[in-house]
């Protein structure tokens, strides 16, 4: 017989191991991603050269570069489950929430590995003064959990659309200019000395939001 | 002085026309609506 | 008929006393008037995103598709009203400041509002069937819910620190002489009047659409 | 498992896409264990009834109760209680049988995965297949695959949509024995409009319409 509650954990868990490893086996989404990124960072770098002292500049191109690496990737967990015709599959064997986090979690991961190439090579490349460690990577840590929570959301909505992803982007962009305006602030502060603080607490507070709102709204996102 | 009442004059039209435009637009929905 | 005709003569008498009867702003000069257009459009901006949104909670809630009528309605015309408010914005920037888009900290959060109003209207057109676009686009507006509020008041206070060239905003905290505060909360009370008009039209608009798909 | 005791209600259920009538307003009482039989035209909403049934469609008119051992089921906690399989029903082609079936399996939080896959895979005789990539794998094949997936986590109610339509003859013999030895201990509804599956059946749902969704 089914068991009861506590598979939403043990489900989101499964489902958070299935994403990777259908990422891992088809790496399609993988490669074109690293690829966007890579190309994007040295589109912006080859235009603009070294820019050691202008660390407002570099926070912000910093942030646009992973900003539309996330816009080009994250809907493709839900554009893929539609146009496999998946969704059945995975709606009988877990609930909203369950896939919601799920694929959350991925796509925070999926951003995770993004960063792990494209940030050290942002900062090589650009010839970025060293950053304060401790602030740098909490801000790129709160931002990165905003942006996955709301690409997320947005990623669910516009999978089950007529262009499907083609939508996801503009659709995207308002809820996260929050973050890249927040973010870009925060690393600029992180490298000018300033306090991190106040753009830390609000990219924590945006991301808390966005995910109170999302457990409320995945049930919503399945019903035909 | 004359400027401010061509101005004038110009917004005034313009909401008569969008006053217009939305009296008939309300009285054919309530046509649509009868049949 | 009654309504509608004093709806016409108000804001029209008001608009006359604005130009003739109320003094102008010492610092704004003959832009004073913009005033009178600009922010009553603006707040019936962020009126109308309001009760769309509220609208779509409410769908979510009861699934009545009137709350849909509701909210695409209002978000029609807030898009409207949007572009006229950063329309006539900038043209008030042109006039006070001498270029058109200087990232003003009310002028950005009145242009994130057109992208939300954009991103909404063009996800409604991409979904065909009636109940999965109203929940769809249910679940976006209350997830822009959340958003707005940080939109609005924050990334433009942010934003503006990001460009430390100082700028005069004289539209801050301007005290008003009592003759301008009359004609401007008159004509205010005017456009919402006007809102919640265009708005009754377009739901009767949007069930007659739905009445002649089911029949 | 002894068969749960299952009530599958249905009041004046119906659905329309826009201006599309999907499924015209039916009403049902059901309960477990037996086998019933869904028929209707091409388009008469036999599908569609299914997914009701099944929690995955929300209709635009009407109800449906589902209570096992009396107690009411909501529907977005119906698949938990409810096998479905499909056309509908798509695997995942970069993992092989059993995987998508172990995938299930946990995810449903079963208490032995690996065994449920295995009793599913054999009652369905696919045990053979069971690592072979599921885009490799035929029709006929798909849809042992996904009876397999529906008996996976044992549930009183079996909703089926055209179960046998690729099966070979050997196949269909074999879901035959299927349906005879679940008949006691389920609730089988099958949507289908082949007299051999028909007349399995002991109690039917005639579904109107003048098929293709009659525009109305």
């Amino acid at each position: 017989m089914p068991s009861d509650g506590l598979n939403s954990r043990a489900a989101v868990w499964a489902i958070l191991r299935k994403e990777c490893r259908s990422e891992w086996r088809t790496r399609y989404g993988l490669n074109a991603s690293l690829l966007f990124a890579l190309t994007s960072l040295t589109g912006v770098s080859f235009a603009v050269g070294r820019l050691s002292d202008r660390t407002d500049i570099l926070s912000a191109l910093l942030w646009i570069v992973l900003l539309f690496s996330a816009l080009a990737s994250l809907s493709h967990t839900f554009v893929r489950e539609v146009e496999g015709r998946t969704l059945t599959l995975l709606r009988l064997v877990a609930s909203p929430t369950a896939i919601g986090l799920g694929k959350l979690l991925f796509n925070l991961l999926f951003l995770l590995v993004i960063e792990v190439v494209t940030v050290p090579l942002f900062l090589t490349l650009m010839a970025a003064p060293g950053p304060r460690w401790p602030a740098f990577l909490g801000v790129l840590g709160a931002g990165s959990v905003a942006l996955a929570a709301a690409a997320t959301v947005v990623g669910a909505i516009i999978s089950q659309t007529r262009g499907r992803g083609a939508l996801f982007a503009g659709a995207a962009f308002p809820v996260l200019l929050p973050v890249l305006a927040a973010a870009v602030s925060g690393t600029r502060a992180q490298w000018s000395g300033g306090a991190v603080g106040p753009e830390l607490r609000l990219l924590c507070a945006y991301a808390v939001a966005l995910l109170a709102a999302s457990l409320l709204l995945y049930d919503h996102l399945w019903e035909d | 002085m004359v400027g401010n009442a061509v101005v004038m004059g110009v917004s005034l039209l313009v909401w008569g026309l969008l006053f217009y435009y939305l009296v008939r637009l309300e009285r054919r929905v309530s046509e649509l609506e009868k049949k | 008929m009654v309504l509608r005709g004093s709806l016409l003569l108000w804001i029209a008498g008001w608009m006359v006393a604005a130009f003739l009867w109320a003094p102008l702003v010492p610092v704004l000069g003959e832009t004073t008037r913009v005033l009178y257009f600009h922010i009553p459009v603006a707040w019936v901006t962020v009126f109308a995103l309001a009760w769309s949104m509220v609208h779509s909670l409410l769908y979510l809630r009861r699934r009545n598709m009137e709350h849909d009528h509701h909210a695409m309605a209002a978000a029609e015309i807030g898009l409207l009203f949007c572009v006229a408010a950063t329309v006539s914005g900038s043209l008030w920037a042109k006039a006070m400041w001498g270029s058109y888009w200087n990232w003003d900290p009310r002028e950005t959060s009145i242009f994130f509002l057109l992208l939300v109003y954009a991103a909404y209207l063009a996800l409604r057109g991409a979904i065909d069937q009636d109940e999965r676009r109203a929940r769809l686009s249910a679940v976006y507006s209350a997830t822009a819910f959340v958003a707005v509020p940080f939109l609005m008041f924050v990334v433009p206070r942010i934003y503006f620190t990001l460009h430390p060239d100082p700028l005069i905003n004289p539209r801050g905290k301007i005290d008003m002489d009592p003759r301008i505060r009359v004609v401007f909360f008159a004509l205010l009370a005017g456009f919402t009047a006007l809102y919640f008009w265009i708005l009754s039209v377009r739901v009767r608009v949007a069930r007659l659409e739905r009445r002649s798909q089911e029949a | 498992m002894s068969a749960v005791a299952v009530a599958l209600e249905g009041k004046d259920v119906q659905h329309r896409y826009g201006a599309r009538v999907g499924l015209r307003a039916v009403s049902f009482n059901l309960t477990a264990p037996g086998v019933v039989a869904i028929r209707g035209a091409n388009g008469a909403g036999k599908s569609t009834l299914l997914r009701i049934l099944a929690g995955l469609l929300r209709p635009s008119h009407g109800t449906t109760d589902f209570r096992v051992s009396g107690e009411a089921i909501s529907p977005p906690s119906r698949p938990r209680w409810v096998g479905y399989a499909g056309p509908e029903l798509a695997f995942y082609p970069e993992f092989s049988a059993a995987e998508n079936l172990q995938f299930a399996a946990e995810t449903r939080g079963l208490a032995d995965p690996d065994a449920s896959v295995r009793t599913a895979l054999e009652r369905v005789g696919l045990q053979s297949r069971a690592s072979d990539q599921v885009a490799a794998l035929s029709s006929g094949m798909l849809q042992r695959l996904a009876l397999a997936f529906a008996l996976l986590h044992d549930p009183p109610v079996l909703l089926l949509d055209e179960p046998g339509s690729h099966l070979d003859e050997e196949g269909k013999a074999g879901f035959e024995d299927l349906v005879a030895r679940e008949r006691g201990r389920r609730l089988v509804v099958i949507a289908t409009n082949e007299e051999r599956e028909w007349s399995l059946a002991e109690r039917w749902i005639e579904l109107q319409g003048r098929g293709l969704g009659d525009p109305a």
